[in-house]
């Protein structure tokens, strides 16, 4: 990259601003530890840290390629079994081979196997790639319980990662440990994949997503553009999958079913599939939400299904999506415009929805508490769950909160509007 | 291989069937280098089918299409935009979620050499920004450089497709209905980027604006169903009393 | 964003201290299970048995060490060996010691795994298995280790039985296996075969298959086969929504035999047999409730669909994890050297709540206890899933498995 | 091979079944070019629902009901889902209806609870209709074929006699020319999606009973509803009946019948490897046809996808 240092002065700016987020997110890994040292934190921050590496590699097809897969957890899931008996081998054999180069082989893995499905698969897009990709899924997530050989039936495949040969000193034997080197992981492929965004083939990848047909008549085969991208995805999926096998020591067929797929849809979709971002807050929030809100009730996957659908329907852009939404109001400076609607909605919605969660949870403690057990706590208040009142209150909350949001719509919607326009007022 | 002395395009015999219906009945026409070619005919004359049989997205029941000398029928359209023909849409056919300025750099990759690259960085070529530059800076859309294309006007839009056609560098360049759609005032701005961007180009081009395919094409050719029945200047095809008969009037009629 | 996971991560670990704290005094039981998804409500049940087990025959009578209580902390694993690894770190950090898990064999294999590594990795921190429902043979056995104990008779020693009383049958002749396509499916079916094999060679195994877990809609074609093969019995260890489609679709097709099974009862499956299973449905399985063996287990059975009347007592041995866990915290006098508690767990003999003994083999840490065959049937005095149907002990076979073989090499500390 | 016979009945009406899903799919997805993911949802909702109202008004009104309130819950869902998806496009759309799918599933478990209900035949059909060598024929089976073939007539009718029903035809063959007629689209849309999900409706009141009745039957069934009309090729009624009978029969008969892949495996001249348990393919030689009689549609389908991407019948691409 020689001509990296003849460039303007407006792309060099580009470069550092570009730089100065990945610097950042750095930072924030190595010091994560420092402030969260529980064995506990650490295993949920790898978890969240492997989905991201996932969820990251599944954008690549959804965001920046236009492929919906139901079926992507077969790469990271195969990854994951080729890293695991690689880790046995390697025991075994007593091979020279370091664990933190596992999850290479593991993704190098899942690229031979995307190579081989995405020759036929990414022929065309929409829904026959997924209707392949969740026959393809369907049909390997039956053959590991199958092929007892290869996955280990329904135990699946497990190992050690301790099997001698420290890595300069480290031996992989304390959570810490793992998690730095699933931090390193995270940042080479979240890099990687950034990067990848910004090549020639990246650029075409969107240009098919937005109208193959025209990439075609600009000299490249949408085929080949589409193959190109699966390949990576399927890549950093099997890294996804070697951390997996790294962090748990096992993998199952769980790994790769199509609940995994689904998963790794909803978390992309959520954070939102058009930034490169969003999926990194997808990853993050899912896992809180499963990690936290299961420990908070029992429903919690009812109100991530109501999230979901109200995603797609509202928000097709997600979390990030809602988020550069602001970036036009920031750049004319009139962010300030919505403080106050923000915060006269904020009150209602709020209530709306604690009315609504308290519906919903009063009504499962009534039908699934046992009998006798009528005390429940929500929301750090105690009642009684068959009394009239908890309920009513929670109605006349929700219908209330539901209706003060309404009253306050125009408002917001007026200011948005405002922030959104450019100022002419000064002109007259 | 590319026959130095071979007309740009010729087509022998073209035909092409969707079901039992023939829709093209056997076209013959030969398109000299640096030739400005128009396509006319009534509603329904199978322009925009000869259009996609010559550009690869349609394959034709039997006949040929040669480029440069080159037989390309049948062949996928990026393999026959790498041979040199780059096309338009009649419905406009951008990158609407990509800027204008990266609308214009996809189209310029392949040309560049970048083919299926990921070990290059698009943002630090210079090469590529200059050359994206020069081409937003002629078809005057520099001053839209860093928006979404999907918010352009409708006549910046064309004038967008019209760069993203040519950047690429083919030298025969294909335009369906350049002009359809609009004022007179934006007609008369994208006729003259037309003129301008297809230079020493081979430029065939389906229109309806009479105005604009006697002010552009050195020669016309005239398709009614399926056939063409007259090619020559605009003078001779003018004056061709088939065409008169056929097609000429009437239009000639309801344009004024 | 940042600021989100930061607080939410700080949200949770509070909350984890925040339990800890509360209860400093009580020896804490993980309990591991799925209680939401598809198998939530097997989890939910054997976690009201566990609480049920804990206050009514420790905590009432004064705890242990002189008054510390039993404390169950459930964890929702999502019945996702993943999952559990995350809630087995959770809970250790929590600082609870006993891990009761039982739903599922992958599960039971990956925490039994992840335990014997811990316990390696972190001496100070050691933690034990209950393991009180998950049946696979290697348990005990290849995979067997220190941690680890089983409280159920495994797959093996329960064919073991079942095969004892086919083989008292002569008008058995003709016998079809049928199971789930999975480690379990296939341990039951290998069973079957070895043991009827060496009991009754005359016995012709008319079909030994599997079909997929989970998957099969419909169950009428497999259906129509065993009944066209002749067979006199069918054998299966299916479980879930596949027992009630096979066996349904076994009766509705004209079927009478005795259909042996693992599974057949309470969460929904008692009551979706009802009439239909009546005859027919057997079940091998320890813990006699019906009739009442004792005024002891008959009052505690009550107690508990008092307390719970829409659940069952559809795993009896949790009341013995309690009760010997107990007995090993007296007899060690700790309850944080877990060395001294296993080995004191290690050939322990008690006297079950259910009649008879169970005996701890110090081998391979396999709990050895009566083992029963049950009949689905009316008229008993404590039912499941409140339908008026239960299950009916038809004979029984004493210790069973108490000289089965191991491969179990136990390495102890 | 008196199985044979007793194999073709039950697999006809698995078939059939098969059909009135993949049936109101087809017609979904010709009219609006949406796959809808939440299909099988539907029919969960119509088992519950009849199970709901069997317990007030027995069976029989079940029948009726369920299927009209799924339908009205389907034109619901388009009107006030769908249609606001519809302007992001077609990715969006399929998103949104897997999404759908989720939250049934766990509305259901949230309303029912997670066990099966007990939702049963009906006394009236609880006998054995026929025999056929020995081998009963449940009354209610016979009753499932009735049902599935008068609804296939009906449909038939439908299709070819009424008004919209031309209109619907029309649309299957050229997708963008109904709009042109100058029908109210909307309103056809919403119509079809509750047709539609009220086909699933009904086949979810008759399957019921004798699939028995949990939050997962959406999920067991959902995939291969979908699997069928691929194979069909999408937008072919026909093509979904052909299918739908295809998948029947395939897996009716796999499951019958212990075919050993070592059989199979020595018939075209491959011989078992002496050390089958050291052999890595040693699994491959132990699968025997009732063991992935359920994935044999999933394995036909990508086999169609690949070599013929519009399915048996289809004209369009999908």
């Amino acid at each position: 990259m020689t001509d990296a240092t003849h460039n303007t002065a407006r792309s060099a700016s580009i470069t550092f601003g570009q730089f100065l987020p990945w610097l950042v997110s750095a930072l924030f890994l190595l010091v994560m530890p420092l402030i969260f040292p529980s064995n506990a934190a650490l295993t949920i921050m790898n978890q969240m840290a492997i989905t991201i590496v996932f969820a990251l590699a599944y954008n690549m097809l959804l965001g920046q390629g236009g492929m919906l897969s139901f079926g992507h957890a077969v790469y990271m899931g195969m990854g994951g079994f080729m890293a695991m008996h690689i880790m046995n081998w390697i025991e075994f054999h007593e091979l020279p081979i370091p664990l933190p180069v596992l999850p290479l082989l593991a993704g190098l893995f899942a690229l031979g196997l995307a190579m081989i499905i995405g020759s036929f698969s990414t022929r065309k897009a929409g829904t026959v790639f997924a209707m392949i990709s969740l026959g393809v899924g369907e049909l390997i997530a039956a053959c590991s319980v199958i092929i007892v050989a290869f996955f280990g039936g329904e135990e699946g495949v497990s190992g050690d990662r301790t099997y001698g040969l420290p890595f300069f000193g480290i031996e992989f034997i304390r959570q810490i440990e793992v998690y730095y080197l699933t931090a390193a992981w995270l940042m080479i492929s979240a890099v990687l994949m950034y990067l990848w965004s910004r090549t020639p083939l990246g650029r075409m990848a969107n240009a098919v997503r937005d109208n193959p047909e025209r990439a075609e008549f600009l000299g490249y085969s949408a085929r080949w553009v589409r193959f190109y991208s699966f390949c990576a995805s399927g890549f950093f999926a099997g890294i996804a999958g070697g951390l997996f096998a790294i962090n748990y020591e096992i993998v199952t067929e769980e790994n790769l079913n199509l609940a995994q797929s689904g998963m790794i849809l909803l978390v992309t979709f959520l954070g939102g599939a058009g930034f490169f971002f969003g999926p990194i807050i997808g990853a993050i929030l899912f896992t809180l939400l499963q990690t936290v809100l299961s420990l908070q009730t029992e429903i919690w996957q009812l109100y991530l299904g109501i999230l979901f659908v109200a995603t797609v329907m509202y928000f097709p852009g997600g979390l990030a999506g809602l988020l550069m939404m602001h970036t036009i109001p920031l750049r004319l400076g009139k962010l300030h415009l919505l403080f106050v609607p923000y915060l006269k909605m904020l009150g209602p919605a709020l209530l709306c929805v604690a009315g609504f969660v308290g519906v919903f949870e009063i009504v499962f403690h009534i039908r699934n508490a046992a009998p006798g057990d009528t005390e429940m706590t929500l929301f750090w208040i105690t009642f009684d769950s068959h009394d009239v009142l908890p309920l009513a209150v929670s109605i006349i909350a929700a219908l209330a909160g539901f209706w003060l949001a309404r009253r306050v719509v125009p408002e917001l919607s007026a200011a948005w509007t405002a922030a959104n326009t450019p100022d002419t007022e000064r002109l007259i | 291989m590319n026959a130095p002395d071979a007309p740009a395009l010729e087509l022998a015999g073209l035909r092409k069937s969707f079901g039992k219906t023939e829709i093209i009945r056997g076209v013959d026409l030969t398109i000299a280098r640096g030739e400005r070619h128009a396509i006319i005919g009534p509603n329904g004359a199978g322009k925009s089918t000869l259009f996609n049989l010559i550009t690869g997205r349609y394959v034709p029941t039997s006949g040929s299409v040669y480029l440069n000398g080159q037989d390309v029928s049948g062949l996928a359209p990026y393999k026959i935009n790498r041979l040199g023909l780059s096309r338009s849409f009649q419905i406009t056919n951008i990158f609407p979620r990509m800027t204008v300025f990266e609308n214009v750099r996809c189209s310029l990759l392949w040309s560049k050499g970048y083919r299926y690259s990921f070990w290059h960085m698009v943002g630090r070529s210079r090469d590529l920004t200059e050359a994206t530059d020069a081409i937003l800076e002629q078809i005057n859309l520099t001053a839209r450089r860093d928006l979404p294309a999907g918010v352009l006007s409708y006549a910046e839009q064309r004038a967008l497709e019209i760069g993203i056609t040519m950047a690429g560098g083919a030298n025969v360049i294909m335009l369906d209905e350049p002009t359809a759609g609009m004022s007179h005032s934006e007609t008369e701005y994208i006729v003259n980027l037309i003129r301008d961007v297809t230079e020493g180009k081979t430029l065939v081009m389906v229109e309806h604006d009479m105005s604009v395919v006697f002010g552009l094409a050195d020669r016309i050719s005239v398709l009614v169903y399926g056939e063409i029945i007259a090619t020559g200047t605009p003078e001779e095809v003018r004056a061709d009393p088939r065409v008169q008969e056929a097609y000429l009037g009437a239009a000639l009629e309801a344009e004024h | 964003m940042r600021k989100t996971t930061r607080f939410g991560l700080s949200a949770a670990l509070a909350l984890c201290i925040g339990a800890s704290a509360a209860f400093a005094e009580n020896i804490k039981i993980a309990f591991i299970d799925p209680l939401s998804g598809p198998f939530a409500a097997t989890g939910t049940d054997g976690l009201h048995q566990y609480e049920f087990a804990a206050e009514e025959l420790v905590n009432k009578k004064g705890g242990v060490l002189g008054g510390k209580k039993f404390e169950i902390v459930p964890f929702d694993n999502k019945i996702s060996p993943k999952e559990s690894l995350i809630q087995l770190q959770v809970a250790i950090d929590q600082g609870i010691r006993f891990i009761a898990q039982g739903n599922s064999s992958g599960v039971a294999n990956a925490l039994t795994d992840a335990i014997k590594k811990h316990n390696k990795r972190n001496p100070d921190k050691r933690v034990l298995f209950l393991n009180y429902s998950a049946v696979d043979p290697a348990l005990t056995n290849d995979k067997c280790n220190f941690w680890h104990f089983r409280f159920d008779a495994n797959a093996d020693i329960k064919m073991d039985a079942l095969t004892d009383v086919i083989a008292q049958k002569p008008e058995i002749k003709k016998v079809y296996i049928i199971g789930q396509d999975y480690s379990f499916g296939k341990a039951v079916a290998a069973a079957a075969v070895k043991f009827l094999g060496q009991k009754r060679p005359d016995i012709e195994i008319v079909g030994n298959e599997l079909h997929p877990i989970g998957k099969v809609k419909d169950f009428t074609p497999y259906a129509r086969k065993i009944i066209s093969s002749g067979a006199d019995a069918v054998i299966t260890g299916n479980w879930g929504s596949d027992m009630v489609g096979l066996g349904k679709a076994i009766l509705e097709n004209g079927f009478k035999g005795p259909l042996y099974t693992y599974y057949a009862a309470s969460t929904g499956i008692t009551a979706a047999f009802g009439e239909a299973g009546k005859g027919s449905l057997k079940l091998v399985g320890e813990g006699q409730i019906n009739p009442p063996p004792n005024d002891r287990a008959d009052a505690y059975a009550t107690a508990f669909k008092a307390k719970y009347p829409d659940d069952d007592l559809g795993q009896p041995r949790i009341a013995n994890v309690i009760e010997m866990l107990a007995k090993a915290i007296e007899q060690a006098g700790t309850d944080t050297d877990m060395v001294a508690i296993a080995k004191a767990l290690e050939g322990m003999e008690h006297d079950s709540i259910w009649g008879g003994k169970v005996w701890m083999r110090p081998q391979d840490h396999q709990a050895i206890q009566n083992v029963h065959i049950f009949a689905h049937t009316d008229g008993v005095k404590h039912d499941f899933d409140n339908s008026g149907y239960g299950l009916l002990v038809e004979s029984t076979v004493e210790m069973a498995g108490k000289d089965s073989p191991t491969t179990c090499k136990m390495k102890r500390p | 091979m008196d199985l044979v016979l007793i194999n073709l009945i039950d697999g006809l009406v698995t078939g059939l079944l098969l059909f009135m899903l993949s049936a109101g799919l087809t017609l979904i997805f010709s009219m609006m070019g949406v796959l809808n993911f939440a299909h099988a949802s539907f029919y969960m909702l119509g088992a519950y629902f009849a199970y709901q109202i069997s317990t007030y008004l027995g069976f029989w009104m079940g029948l009726l009901i369920a299927p009209l309130l799924v339908g009205v819950l389907g034109a619901l869902v388009e009107r006030y889902g769908l249609r606001r998806v519809h302007q992001y496009g077609h990715v969006p759309e399929l998103i949104f209806t897997f999404g759908l799918a989720l939250l049934i599933e766990e509305a259901v478990q949230f309303v029912w609870g997670r066990d099966r209900v007990p939702y049963e035949i009906p006394e009236v059909l609880e006998f054995t209709a026929f025999t056929v060598s020995g081998f009963a024929i449940p009354a209610y089976k016979v009753f499932m074929l009735f049902i599935s073939v008068a609804i296939f007539i009906l449909l038939l009718w439908f299709l070819t006699r009424t008004r919209v029903g031309l209109v619907i035809q029309a649309a299957l063959s050229y997708p963008r020319t109904v709009e042109a007629l100058g029908h109210n689209v909307p309103l056809v849309f919403m119509g079809v999606f509750g047709v539609g999900t009220a086909l699933a409706g009904v086949a979810g009141v008759i399957a019921g009973p004798v699939l028995s009745t949990f939050p997962g039957m959406a999920f067991v069934l959902g995939s291969i509803v979908f699997v069928t009309i691929v194979i069909g090729g999408l937008g072919s009624l026909s093509g979904a009946l052909v299918a739908s009978l295809l998948i029947g029969w395939l897996t009716t008969f796999a499951k019958s019948y212990n075919v050993r892949a070592e059989d199979l495996l020595n018939a075209i001249g491959i011989s078992t490897p002496e050390n089958l348990d050291e052999s890595l393919w040693r699994d491959l030689w132990t699968i025997t046809s009732p063991q992935i009689a359920d994935i044999l549609p999933y394995i036909l389908m990508v086999l169609i996808l690949v070599f013929r991407p519009h399915g048996l019948f289809g004209k369009r691409d999908a």
